[in-house]
Protein backbone atom coordinates (compact mmCIF):
# COMPACT_ATOMS: atom_id res chain seq x y z
CA UNK A 1 0.00 0.00 0.00
CA UNK A 2 2.47 2.52 1.29
CA UNK A 3 5.43 2.23 -1.58
CA UNK A 4 2.45 1.94 -4.24
CA UNK A 5 0.53 5.30 -2.86
CA UNK A 6 4.11 7.12 -2.85
CA UNK A 7 4.41 6.29 -6.51
CA UNK A 8 0.92 7.35 -7.61
CA UNK A 9 1.40 10.83 -5.34
CA UNK A 10 4.69 11.36 -6.76
CA UNK A 11 3.26 11.50 -10.29
CA UNK A 12 0.55 13.46 -9.24
CA UNK A 13 3.10 16.24 -7.82
CA UNK A 14 4.91 16.00 -11.37
CA UNK A 15 2.27 16.37 -13.10
CA UNK A 16 0.94 19.15 -10.80
CA UNK A 17 4.28 20.89 -10.93
CA UNK A 18 4.45 21.10 -15.00
CA UNK A 19 0.79 22.71 -14.60
CA UNK A 20 2.33 25.53 -12.49
CA UNK A 21 4.40 27.43 -15.30
CA UNK A 22 0.88 28.19 -17.07
CA UNK A 23 -0.54 30.10 -14.04
CA UNK A 24 0.41 34.05 -13.43
CA UNK A 25 3.81 34.51 -11.66
CA UNK A 26 3.77 35.41 -7.42
CA UNK A 27 1.76 38.40 -6.82
CA UNK A 28 1.63 39.70 -10.07
CA UNK A 29 -0.70 42.75 -10.21
CA UNK A 30 -2.50 41.70 -13.71
CA UNK A 31 -3.48 38.19 -12.74
CA UNK A 32 -7.18 37.05 -13.94
CA UNK A 33 -7.82 37.13 -10.43
CA UNK A 34 -7.27 40.78 -9.77
CA UNK A 35 -8.40 42.68 -12.75
CA UNK A 36 -12.29 41.54 -13.52
CA UNK A 37 -14.35 41.80 -10.59
CA UNK A 38 -12.10 42.55 -7.30
CA UNK A 39 -11.19 46.37 -8.54
CA UNK A 40 -14.98 46.66 -8.63
CA UNK A 41 -15.19 45.36 -5.20
CA UNK A 42 -12.51 47.86 -3.90
CA UNK A 43 -13.44 50.98 -5.95
CA UNK A 44 -17.16 50.94 -5.19
CA UNK A 45 -17.62 49.06 -1.87
CA UNK A 46 -17.28 52.20 0.18
CA UNK A 47 -19.72 53.99 -1.46
CA UNK A 48 -22.18 51.79 -1.39
CA UNK A 49 -21.76 50.58 2.09
CA UNK A 50 -19.67 52.90 3.57
CA UNK A 51 -17.64 50.20 5.06
CA UNK A 52 -14.18 50.59 5.17
CA UNK A 53 -13.27 47.08 5.64
CA UNK A 54 -13.70 45.57 2.42
CA UNK A 55 -13.38 41.87 3.12
CA UNK A 56 -16.75 42.49 5.65
CA UNK A 57 -18.48 44.47 2.85
CA UNK A 58 -17.74 41.75 0.58
CA UNK A 59 -18.45 38.52 3.01
CA UNK A 60 -21.82 40.27 4.18
CA UNK A 61 -23.28 42.19 1.38
CA UNK A 62 -21.71 41.39 -2.12
CA UNK A 63 -21.79 37.32 -0.97
CA UNK A 64 -24.12 36.88 1.83
CA UNK A 65 -26.03 34.21 -0.15
CA UNK A 66 -22.34 32.66 0.64
CA UNK A 67 -22.61 33.47 4.44
CA UNK A 68 -26.09 32.65 4.93
CA UNK A 69 -25.36 28.57 3.91
CA UNK A 70 -22.15 28.79 5.26
CA UNK A 71 -24.04 29.58 8.88
CA UNK A 72 -26.16 26.41 7.81
CA UNK A 73 -23.61 24.36 7.17
CA UNK A 74 -21.64 25.21 10.24
CA UNK A 75 -25.26 24.72 11.85
CA UNK A 76 -25.75 21.66 10.47
CA UNK A 77 -22.73 20.55 11.48
CA UNK A 78 -23.54 20.79 15.41
CA UNK A 79 -26.63 18.90 14.43
CA UNK A 80 -25.24 15.91 13.08
CA UNK A 81 -22.31 15.63 16.04
CA UNK A 82 -25.36 15.57 18.35
CA UNK A 83 -27.00 13.10 16.31
CA UNK A 84 -23.97 10.47 16.11
CA UNK A 85 -22.83 11.02 19.51
CA UNK A 86 -25.68 12.13 22.19
CA UNK A 87 -26.79 9.73 24.07
CA UNK A 88 -28.35 9.11 27.56
CA UNK A 89 -25.45 8.72 30.70
CA UNK A 90 -24.32 5.27 31.55
CA UNK A 91 -23.34 6.39 34.63
CA UNK A 92 -19.81 4.57 33.93
CA UNK A 93 -16.38 7.14 33.68
CA UNK A 94 -14.43 5.52 30.27
CA UNK A 95 -12.25 8.54 30.62
CA UNK A 96 -8.73 8.94 30.63
CA UNK A 97 -7.77 11.64 32.76
CA UNK A 98 -4.93 14.21 32.04
CA UNK A 99 -5.98 16.55 34.21
CA UNK A 100 -5.83 16.17 38.04
CA UNK A 101 -8.62 13.63 39.18
CA UNK A 102 -9.20 15.75 42.77
CA UNK A 103 -12.65 17.64 42.98
CA UNK A 104 -12.78 21.05 41.19
CA UNK A 105 -9.72 22.83 40.21
CA UNK A 106 -7.11 24.66 42.38
CA UNK A 107 -7.35 28.45 43.50
CA UNK A 108 -4.85 29.70 40.27
CA UNK A 109 -6.58 28.75 37.67
CA UNK A 110 -9.90 29.60 38.62
CA UNK A 111 -8.78 33.10 39.68
CA UNK A 112 -6.84 33.81 36.32
CA UNK A 113 -10.12 32.64 34.36
CA UNK A 114 -12.43 34.82 36.93
CA UNK A 115 -10.13 37.38 35.67
CA UNK A 116 -9.44 36.67 31.90
CA UNK A 117 -13.40 35.80 31.18
CA UNK A 118 -14.90 38.84 31.39
CA UNK A 119 -11.99 40.65 29.72
CA UNK A 120 -12.57 37.79 26.55
CA UNK A 121 -15.77 38.39 26.32
CA UNK A 122 -15.76 42.29 25.54
CA UNK A 123 -12.67 41.43 23.56
CA UNK A 124 -15.47 39.26 21.24
CA UNK A 125 -17.50 42.06 21.46
CA UNK A 126 -15.48 44.23 20.34
CA UNK A 127 -14.14 42.62 17.32
CA UNK A 128 -17.86 41.76 16.28
CA UNK A 129 -18.60 45.46 16.45
CA UNK A 130 -15.98 46.89 15.20
CA UNK A 131 -15.86 44.71 12.38
CA UNK A 132 -16.46 47.59 10.15
CA UNK A 133 -13.57 49.34 10.82
CA UNK A 134 -10.86 46.64 11.79
CA UNK A 135 -10.20 43.00 10.60
CA UNK A 136 -12.77 41.16 12.45
CA UNK A 137 -16.62 40.21 12.49
CA UNK A 138 -18.77 37.39 13.07
CA UNK A 139 -16.84 34.94 12.49
CA UNK A 140 -13.74 36.30 14.56
CA UNK A 141 -16.28 37.46 17.55
CA UNK A 142 -18.31 34.23 18.05
CA UNK A 143 -14.84 32.04 17.80
CA UNK A 144 -13.67 34.08 20.75
CA UNK A 145 -16.90 34.24 22.63
CA UNK A 146 -17.25 30.10 21.79
CA UNK A 147 -13.47 29.75 23.20
CA UNK A 148 -14.65 31.84 26.40
CA UNK A 149 -16.89 29.24 27.54
CA UNK A 150 -14.28 26.18 26.75
CA UNK A 151 -12.22 28.19 28.42
CA UNK A 152 -14.18 28.17 31.76
CA UNK A 153 -15.35 24.27 31.34
CA UNK A 154 -11.65 23.37 31.26
CA UNK A 155 -10.37 25.93 34.42
CA UNK A 156 -13.53 24.83 36.41
CA UNK A 157 -15.62 21.73 35.16
CA UNK A 158 -18.04 20.56 32.38
CA UNK A 159 -20.68 20.65 34.99
CA UNK A 160 -20.30 24.37 35.85
CA UNK A 161 -19.80 25.71 32.11
CA UNK A 162 -23.29 23.76 31.48
CA UNK A 163 -25.28 25.49 34.35
CA UNK A 164 -24.20 28.45 33.20
CA UNK A 165 -24.93 27.77 29.47
CA UNK A 166 -27.27 25.12 28.95
CA UNK A 167 -27.07 22.61 26.02
CA UNK A 168 -30.93 23.20 25.31
CA UNK A 169 -29.72 27.08 24.99
CA UNK A 170 -26.91 26.51 23.18
CA UNK A 171 -29.28 24.74 20.36
CA UNK A 172 -31.33 27.82 20.81
CA UNK A 173 -28.94 30.00 20.03
CA UNK A 174 -27.52 28.17 17.06
CA UNK A 175 -31.11 28.56 15.40
CA UNK A 176 -31.63 32.26 16.66
CA UNK A 177 -28.35 32.98 14.71
CA UNK A 178 -29.06 31.78 11.45
CA UNK A 179 -32.59 32.56 11.82
CA UNK A 180 -31.71 36.02 12.36
CA UNK A 181 -29.65 36.11 9.36
CA UNK A 182 -32.28 34.70 7.50
CA UNK A 183 -35.17 37.08 8.98
CA UNK A 184 -33.13 40.51 7.99
CA UNK A 185 -33.31 38.53 4.06
CA UNK A 186 -36.83 38.64 5.17
CA UNK A 187 -37.13 42.28 6.28
CA UNK A 188 -35.75 43.15 2.73
CA UNK A 189 -37.95 40.74 0.78
CA UNK A 190 -41.29 42.29 2.44
CA UNK A 191 -39.98 45.74 1.91
CA UNK A 192 -39.84 45.58 -1.74
CA UNK A 193 -36.41 44.51 -2.39
CA UNK A 194 -34.72 41.60 -3.17
CA UNK A 195 -33.55 38.49 -0.05
CA UNK A 196 -31.01 40.29 1.32
CA UNK A 197 -31.15 43.52 -0.52
CA UNK A 198 -30.47 45.80 2.49
CA UNK A 199 -31.38 49.02 1.07
CA UNK A 200 -34.87 48.29 1.85
CA UNK A 201 -33.84 48.78 5.85
CA UNK A 202 -33.69 51.95 5.17
CA UNK A 203 -37.48 52.76 5.35
CA UNK A 204 -37.57 51.10 8.67
CA UNK A 205 -34.78 52.74 10.40
CA UNK A 206 -34.89 56.48 8.83
CA UNK A 207 -31.23 56.79 7.18
CA UNK A 208 -29.92 56.42 3.82
CA UNK A 209 -29.93 53.65 1.28
CA UNK A 210 -25.78 53.82 2.78
CA UNK A 211 -26.28 53.95 5.65
CA UNK A 212 -29.03 51.09 5.77
CA UNK A 213 -26.28 48.33 4.15
CA UNK A 214 -23.86 49.20 6.86
CA UNK A 215 -26.64 48.96 9.71
CA UNK A 216 -27.65 45.40 8.00
CA UNK A 217 -24.60 44.19 7.31
CA UNK A 218 -23.84 44.91 11.11
CA UNK A 219 -27.00 42.88 12.34
CA UNK A 220 -26.04 39.92 9.81
CA UNK A 221 -22.84 39.74 11.96
CA UNK A 222 -24.25 39.88 14.31
CA UNK A 223 -26.47 36.76 13.43
CA UNK A 224 -23.48 34.64 12.08
CA UNK A 225 -21.64 35.46 15.37
CA UNK A 226 -24.15 33.72 17.39
CA UNK A 227 -24.70 30.56 15.58
CA UNK A 228 -20.76 29.99 15.45
CA UNK A 229 -20.35 30.74 18.91
CA UNK A 230 -23.11 28.67 19.73
CA UNK A 231 -21.89 25.86 17.43
CA UNK A 232 -18.10 25.99 19.21
CA UNK A 233 -19.85 25.21 22.71
CA UNK A 234 -21.81 22.73 21.52
CA UNK A 235 -19.17 20.67 19.50
CA UNK A 236 -17.22 20.90 22.97
CA UNK A 237 -19.88 19.76 25.23
CA UNK A 238 -20.30 16.92 22.51
CA UNK A 239 -16.72 15.74 22.01
CA UNK A 240 -15.45 16.39 25.47
CA UNK A 241 -17.64 14.39 27.29
CA UNK A 242 -18.65 11.58 24.70
CA UNK A 243 -21.96 12.16 24.14
CA UNK A 244 -23.33 12.03 27.69
CA UNK A 245 -22.74 15.15 29.57
CA UNK A 246 -21.44 14.28 32.59
CA UNK A 247 -17.58 14.61 32.80
CA UNK A 248 -15.09 16.51 30.27
CA UNK A 249 -11.76 16.93 29.53
CA UNK B 1 22.10 33.74 -9.99
CA UNK B 2 19.72 36.49 -9.62
CA UNK B 3 17.26 34.87 -12.63
CA UNK B 4 17.41 31.68 -10.34
CA UNK B 5 16.26 33.40 -7.23
CA UNK B 6 13.82 35.46 -9.84
CA UNK B 7 12.95 32.06 -10.54
CA UNK B 8 11.97 30.74 -7.46
CA UNK B 9 9.93 34.23 -6.40
CA UNK B 10 8.28 33.90 -9.12
CA UNK B 11 6.21 30.51 -8.58
CA UNK B 12 6.51 29.16 -5.31
CA UNK B 13 3.67 29.90 -3.41
CA UNK B 14 2.30 27.09 -6.00
CA UNK B 15 5.05 24.94 -4.59
CA UNK B 16 4.14 25.55 -1.32
CA UNK B 17 0.80 24.34 -1.76
CA UNK B 18 1.99 21.70 -3.22
CA UNK B 19 4.02 20.44 -1.02
CA UNK B 20 1.78 20.80 1.81
CA UNK B 21 -0.82 19.38 0.06
CA UNK B 22 1.19 16.33 -0.78
CA UNK B 23 2.21 15.88 2.81
CA UNK B 24 -1.36 15.86 3.59
CA UNK B 25 -3.00 13.68 1.08
CA UNK B 26 0.06 11.33 2.00
CA UNK B 27 -0.84 11.19 5.70
CA UNK B 28 -4.35 10.40 4.17
CA UNK B 29 -3.59 7.56 2.03
CA UNK B 30 -0.90 5.99 3.69
CA UNK B 31 -1.02 6.60 7.49
CA UNK B 32 -2.88 3.57 9.40
CA UNK B 33 -4.52 5.44 12.34
CA UNK B 34 -7.48 6.94 11.80
CA UNK B 35 -6.59 10.17 13.90
CA UNK B 36 -3.90 10.60 11.58
CA UNK B 37 -5.90 10.83 8.84
CA UNK B 38 -8.11 13.41 10.32
CA UNK B 39 -4.71 15.39 10.80
CA UNK B 40 -3.35 14.68 7.79
CA UNK B 41 -7.20 16.07 6.28
CA UNK B 42 -6.29 19.21 8.14
CA UNK B 43 -3.00 19.85 6.35
CA UNK B 44 -4.39 18.65 3.12
CA UNK B 45 -6.92 21.67 3.58
CA UNK B 46 -4.73 24.32 5.01
CA UNK B 47 -2.73 23.60 1.44
CA UNK B 48 -5.65 24.91 -0.84
CA UNK B 49 -6.30 27.74 0.75
CA UNK B 50 -2.56 29.22 0.88
CA UNK B 51 -3.05 28.59 -2.20
CA UNK B 52 -6.16 30.47 -2.72
CA UNK B 53 -4.98 33.11 -0.50
CA UNK B 54 -1.87 33.55 -2.54
CA UNK B 55 -3.50 34.48 -5.39
CA UNK B 56 -4.64 37.63 -4.41
CA UNK B 57 -1.65 38.89 -3.77
CA UNK B 58 -0.15 41.99 -5.35
CA UNK B 59 2.80 43.86 -5.34
CA UNK B 60 3.23 46.47 -3.09
CA UNK B 61 -0.30 46.23 -2.15
CA UNK B 62 -1.98 46.60 1.74
CA UNK B 63 -4.23 44.75 3.76
CA UNK B 64 -8.00 45.53 1.84
CA UNK B 65 -9.22 48.02 4.22
CA UNK B 66 -9.59 51.48 3.16
CA UNK B 67 -7.03 54.40 4.21
CA UNK B 68 -7.85 57.79 4.46
CA UNK B 69 -5.75 60.83 3.50
CA UNK B 70 -5.57 63.39 6.23
CA UNK B 71 -8.62 65.06 4.98
CA UNK B 72 -10.42 62.36 5.24
CA UNK B 73 -10.80 60.96 1.89
CA UNK B 74 -10.71 57.58 1.04
CA UNK B 75 -8.02 56.15 -0.92
CA UNK B 76 -10.12 53.95 -3.46
CA UNK B 77 -7.23 52.27 -5.89
CA UNK B 78 -7.56 49.21 -6.36
CA UNK B 79 -3.52 48.10 -6.97
CA UNK B 80 -2.96 49.71 -2.94
CA UNK B 81 -5.17 46.59 -1.56
CA UNK B 82 -4.82 43.34 -2.01
CA UNK B 83 -7.95 40.90 -4.08
CA UNK B 84 -10.55 40.46 -0.96
CA UNK B 85 -12.29 37.74 -2.80
CA UNK B 86 -10.01 34.99 -2.18
CA UNK B 87 -10.02 36.35 1.99
CA UNK B 88 -13.78 35.93 2.11
CA UNK B 89 -13.75 32.60 0.82
CA UNK B 90 -11.33 31.41 2.57
CA UNK B 91 -12.61 33.15 6.10
CA UNK B 92 -15.70 30.84 5.94
CA UNK B 93 -13.79 28.00 4.22
CA UNK B 94 -12.00 28.08 8.09
CA UNK B 95 -15.06 28.05 9.86
CA UNK B 96 -16.41 25.38 7.81
CA UNK B 97 -13.40 23.37 7.95
CA UNK B 98 -13.61 23.12 12.21
CA UNK B 99 -17.37 21.92 11.51
CA UNK B 100 -15.71 19.55 9.29
CA UNK B 101 -13.17 18.18 11.74
CA UNK B 102 -15.83 18.09 14.67
CA UNK B 103 -17.51 15.41 12.25
CA UNK B 104 -14.92 13.60 11.58
CA UNK B 105 -14.24 13.43 15.30
CA UNK B 106 -17.42 12.53 16.15
CA UNK B 107 -17.68 9.65 13.85
CA UNK B 108 -14.11 8.78 14.90
CA UNK B 109 -15.18 8.31 18.96
CA UNK B 110 -18.06 6.57 17.46
CA UNK B 111 -16.18 4.07 15.41
CA UNK B 112 -14.06 3.52 19.02
CA UNK B 113 -17.31 2.94 20.69
CA UNK B 114 -18.44 0.26 18.07
CA UNK B 115 -15.17 -1.62 17.21
CA UNK B 116 -12.98 -0.51 20.34
CA UNK B 117 -9.91 0.38 18.30
CA UNK B 118 -9.21 3.21 15.52
CA UNK B 119 -6.27 1.21 13.82
CA UNK B 120 -7.48 0.42 10.05
CA UNK B 121 -6.25 -2.99 9.99
CA UNK B 122 -7.36 -3.95 13.09
CA UNK B 123 -10.86 -2.51 12.39
CA UNK B 124 -11.03 -4.70 8.97
CA UNK B 125 -10.24 -7.62 11.17
CA UNK B 126 -12.90 -7.06 13.80
CA UNK B 127 -15.59 -6.45 10.31
CA UNK B 128 -14.84 -9.88 9.36
CA UNK B 129 -15.47 -11.74 12.29
CA UNK C 1 17.46 59.87 24.44
CA UNK C 2 17.18 59.07 27.79
CA UNK C 3 14.13 56.58 26.68
CA UNK C 4 16.46 55.53 24.02
CA UNK C 5 18.77 54.03 26.15
CA UNK C 6 16.14 52.58 28.13
CA UNK C 7 14.63 50.91 25.20
CA UNK C 8 17.81 48.95 24.04
CA UNK C 9 18.88 48.58 28.07
CA UNK C 10 15.04 46.43 27.96
CA UNK C 11 15.35 44.80 24.91
CA UNK C 12 19.36 43.99 25.74
CA UNK C 13 17.88 42.42 29.10
CA UNK C 14 15.19 40.56 27.03
CA UNK C 15 17.39 38.86 24.38
CA UNK C 16 19.41 37.78 27.30
CA UNK C 17 16.47 35.86 29.35
CA UNK C 18 15.49 34.57 25.89
CA UNK C 19 18.61 32.82 25.60
CA UNK C 20 18.65 31.66 29.04
CA UNK C 21 15.35 30.18 28.58
CA UNK C 22 16.26 27.88 25.16
CA UNK C 23 19.13 26.58 26.89
CA UNK C 24 17.16 25.85 30.01
CA UNK C 25 14.62 24.20 27.66
CA UNK C 26 17.82 22.39 26.24
CA UNK C 27 19.63 21.53 28.65
CA UNK C 28 17.32 20.90 32.03
CA UNK C 29 17.49 17.27 32.46
CA UNK C 30 13.10 16.26 33.18
CA UNK C 31 10.02 17.73 32.82
CA UNK C 32 9.76 20.07 35.12
CA UNK C 33 12.57 21.88 35.27
CA UNK C 34 12.18 22.56 31.50
CA UNK C 35 8.74 23.61 31.86
CA UNK C 36 9.82 26.04 34.86
CA UNK C 37 12.68 27.55 32.72
CA UNK C 38 10.02 27.81 29.74
CA UNK C 39 7.39 29.91 31.75
CA UNK C 40 9.43 31.89 34.02
CA UNK C 41 12.08 33.18 31.39
CA UNK C 42 9.53 33.54 28.37
CA UNK C 43 7.49 35.82 30.64
CA UNK C 44 10.11 38.06 31.59
CA UNK C 45 11.92 38.67 28.37
CA UNK C 46 8.17 38.87 26.21
CA UNK C 47 7.02 41.02 28.92
CA UNK C 48 10.39 43.30 28.42
CA UNK C 49 10.20 43.65 24.87
CA UNK C 50 6.44 44.07 25.10
CA UNK C 51 7.34 47.26 27.59
CA UNK C 52 10.26 48.32 25.66
CA UNK C 53 8.34 48.65 22.14
CA UNK C 54 5.46 50.36 24.24
CA UNK C 55 7.87 53.15 25.24
CA UNK C 56 9.13 53.33 22.02
CA UNK C 57 5.77 54.12 20.60
CA UNK C 58 5.62 56.63 23.15
CA UNK C 59 8.62 58.61 22.13
CA UNK C 60 6.78 60.62 19.61
CA UNK C 61 3.27 61.81 21.69
CA UNK C 62 -0.15 61.81 20.63
CA UNK C 63 -3.47 60.34 20.22
CA UNK C 64 -2.43 57.42 18.22
CA UNK C 65 1.02 56.37 20.31
CA UNK C 66 -1.09 56.72 23.33
CA UNK C 67 -4.02 54.08 22.34
CA UNK C 68 -1.48 52.20 20.98
CA UNK C 69 0.68 52.33 24.14
CA UNK C 70 -2.61 51.05 25.86
CA UNK C 71 -3.06 48.31 23.70
CA UNK C 72 0.35 47.19 23.83
CA UNK C 73 0.43 47.24 28.10
CA UNK C 74 -3.08 45.38 27.82
CA UNK C 75 -0.78 42.65 25.99
CA UNK C 76 1.53 42.95 28.58
CA UNK C 77 -1.15 42.90 31.27
CA UNK C 78 -2.37 39.75 29.71
CA UNK C 79 0.76 37.37 29.14
CA UNK C 80 1.76 38.68 32.97
CA UNK C 81 -1.53 36.21 33.90
CA UNK C 82 -1.74 34.31 31.39
CA UNK C 83 1.39 32.49 30.96
CA UNK C 84 2.58 31.55 34.65
CA UNK C 85 -1.20 30.36 34.59
CA UNK C 86 -0.36 28.03 31.92
CA UNK C 87 3.02 26.65 33.35
CA UNK C 88 1.30 25.99 36.71
CA UNK C 89 -1.43 24.34 34.57
CA UNK C 90 0.71 22.08 32.95
CA UNK C 91 3.19 20.74 35.92
CA UNK C 92 0.24 20.24 37.97
CA UNK C 93 -1.11 18.29 35.35
CA UNK C 94 2.66 16.24 35.12
CA UNK C 95 2.57 16.22 39.12
CA UNK C 96 -1.39 14.50 38.96
CA UNK C 97 -0.30 12.07 36.02
CA UNK C 98 2.64 10.79 37.94
CA UNK C 99 5.65 11.86 35.72
CA UNK C 100 8.81 11.44 37.00
CA UNK C 101 11.68 13.26 38.24
CA UNK C 102 14.95 13.67 38.04
CA UNK C 103 17.55 13.34 40.92
CA UNK C 104 20.96 13.64 41.52
CA UNK C 105 22.62 10.59 40.59
CA UNK C 106 25.02 10.54 43.27
CA UNK C 107 21.38 9.43 45.40
CA UNK C 108 20.51 6.76 43.80
CA UNK C 109 23.51 4.73 42.98
CA UNK C 110 21.03 1.76 42.18
CA UNK C 111 20.43 3.15 39.14
CA UNK C 112 23.66 4.16 37.29
CA UNK C 113 22.29 4.53 33.41
CA UNK C 114 20.71 8.11 34.27
CA UNK C 115 20.12 8.71 30.38
CA UNK C 116 17.39 6.20 30.25
CA UNK C 117 15.77 7.42 32.73
CA UNK C 118 15.79 10.64 31.74
CA UNK C 119 14.74 8.86 27.68
CA UNK C 120 12.35 6.86 30.07
CA UNK C 121 10.90 10.45 31.49
CA UNK C 122 10.47 11.95 28.22
CA UNK C 123 8.86 8.81 26.80
CA UNK C 124 5.77 9.25 29.50
CA UNK C 125 5.46 12.94 29.30
CA UNK C 126 4.90 13.17 25.64
CA UNK C 127 1.62 11.24 25.52
CA UNK D 1 2.42 51.91 5.46
CA UNK D 2 2.79 49.49 2.60
CA UNK D 3 4.55 46.51 2.45
CA UNK D 4 6.41 45.10 -0.01
CA UNK D 5 6.16 41.76 -0.82
CA UNK D 6 9.31 41.99 -2.28
CA UNK D 7 11.64 42.16 0.55
CA UNK D 8 10.12 39.36 2.72
CA UNK D 9 10.30 36.01 0.46
CA UNK D 10 13.43 35.01 2.51
CA UNK D 11 11.19 35.15 5.76
CA UNK D 12 7.98 33.70 4.04
CA UNK D 13 10.68 30.82 2.84
CA UNK D 14 11.41 30.57 6.59
CA UNK D 15 7.57 30.50 7.71
CA UNK D 16 7.53 27.46 4.86
CA UNK D 17 9.99 25.39 6.11
CA UNK D 18 8.82 25.69 9.75
CA UNK D 19 5.11 25.01 8.30
CA UNK D 20 6.63 22.25 6.23
CA UNK D 21 8.50 20.43 10.05
CA UNK D 22 5.55 20.55 11.82
CA UNK D 23 3.43 18.69 9.36
CA UNK D 24 6.27 16.01 8.86
CA UNK D 25 6.38 16.20 12.86
CA UNK D 26 1.99 15.93 13.27
CA UNK D 27 1.91 12.77 10.93
CA UNK D 28 4.86 10.95 11.98
CA UNK D 29 5.07 11.40 16.19
CA UNK D 30 3.42 8.22 17.80
CA UNK D 31 1.74 10.07 20.46
CA UNK D 32 -1.75 11.85 19.15
CA UNK D 33 -1.64 14.20 22.22
CA UNK D 34 1.78 14.98 20.99
CA UNK D 35 0.55 15.36 17.83
CA UNK D 36 -2.53 17.91 18.08
CA UNK D 37 -0.30 19.74 20.03
CA UNK D 38 2.00 20.13 16.88
CA UNK D 39 -1.54 20.54 14.57
CA UNK D 40 -1.73 23.65 16.40
CA UNK D 41 1.85 24.84 16.57
CA UNK D 42 1.37 24.17 12.35
CA UNK D 43 -1.78 26.26 12.32
CA UNK D 44 0.18 29.32 13.96
CA UNK D 45 2.18 28.99 11.12
CA UNK D 46 -0.48 29.35 8.88
CA UNK D 47 -1.24 32.37 10.59
CA UNK D 48 1.65 34.01 9.98
CA UNK D 49 2.01 33.13 6.56
CA UNK D 50 -1.35 34.66 5.98
CA UNK D 51 -0.73 37.87 7.86
CA UNK D 52 2.44 38.10 5.26
CA UNK D 53 -0.14 37.17 2.48
CA UNK D 54 -1.87 40.45 4.00
CA UNK D 55 -4.92 38.24 4.56
CA UNK D 56 -5.15 39.43 7.90
CA UNK D 57 -8.95 38.86 8.42
CA UNK D 58 -8.35 35.20 7.83
CA UNK D 59 -5.13 35.08 9.81
CA UNK D 60 -7.24 36.57 12.85
CA UNK D 61 -9.77 33.49 11.99
CA UNK D 62 -7.08 31.22 11.94
CA UNK D 63 -5.71 32.47 14.87
CA UNK D 64 -8.97 32.08 17.16
CA UNK D 65 -9.98 28.60 15.43
CA UNK D 66 -6.26 26.96 15.32
CA UNK D 67 -5.47 27.79 19.00
CA UNK D 68 -8.82 27.90 20.86
CA UNK D 69 -11.08 25.28 18.90
CA UNK D 70 -9.33 22.91 17.34
CA UNK D 71 -6.65 21.60 19.38
CA UNK D 72 -8.79 21.17 22.16
CA UNK D 73 -11.07 19.53 20.41
CA UNK D 74 -8.54 17.14 19.05
CA UNK D 75 -6.93 16.64 22.54
CA UNK D 76 -10.64 16.15 23.83
CA UNK D 77 -11.16 13.43 21.59
CA UNK D 78 -7.93 11.67 22.35
CA UNK D 79 -9.10 10.88 25.86
CA UNK D 80 -11.40 8.47 24.54
CA UNK D 81 -9.00 6.54 22.17
CA UNK D 82 -5.67 4.92 22.58
CA UNK D 83 -3.44 8.06 22.66
CA UNK D 84 -0.23 6.01 20.84
CA UNK D 85 -0.49 5.34 17.58
CA UNK D 86 1.06 2.04 15.64
CA UNK D 87 2.57 4.06 12.85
Amino acid sequence: MKPFARIILFLCAVMMLTATVDLPDWADPGSPASTHLSPGFIEQGYHETATPNVVTAVLADYRSYDTLFESVVVFAASLVVMLVLRRTSTGTSRIKHFRPKREGRDTILRGAAQSIIPVMQIFALYVLFHGHYSPGGGFQGGVIFGASFILLSLCYSLKFAMQRFKEKMVLICCACGALLYAGIGAVCLAMGWNFLGYAGLAGLLGVTDVMARSHGILAVEAGVGITVMAVMVSLYYDLASGGDMEEGL
Amino acid sequence: MDEFFFFIVAKYNYWASLILLFIGLYGMIAKNNLMKKIIGMVIFQTAILIFFVSIGVKWGASVPIIRFFPDKQPLLDATAYANPLPHVLILTAIVVGVAVLGVALAILQNIQRIHGTIEEDEILEDMRK
Amino acid sequence: MIIDILVITMMITGLVFFTGTTVGIIRFPDFYTRVHAAGKGDTLSTVMFLGAMSLYILRDFSGESLLTFIKLILIVLYIFIASPTATHAIIDAGYEFRVPYWTRPSDKPSNEDDATDINKTMEDISI
Amino acid sequence: MTWDANLLWQFDMLILLMMVICAVAALSLKGLVSSAVVTGAYSFFTCLMWTHMMAVDVAFTEAAVGAAVSTVIIVATAQYINPWSKD
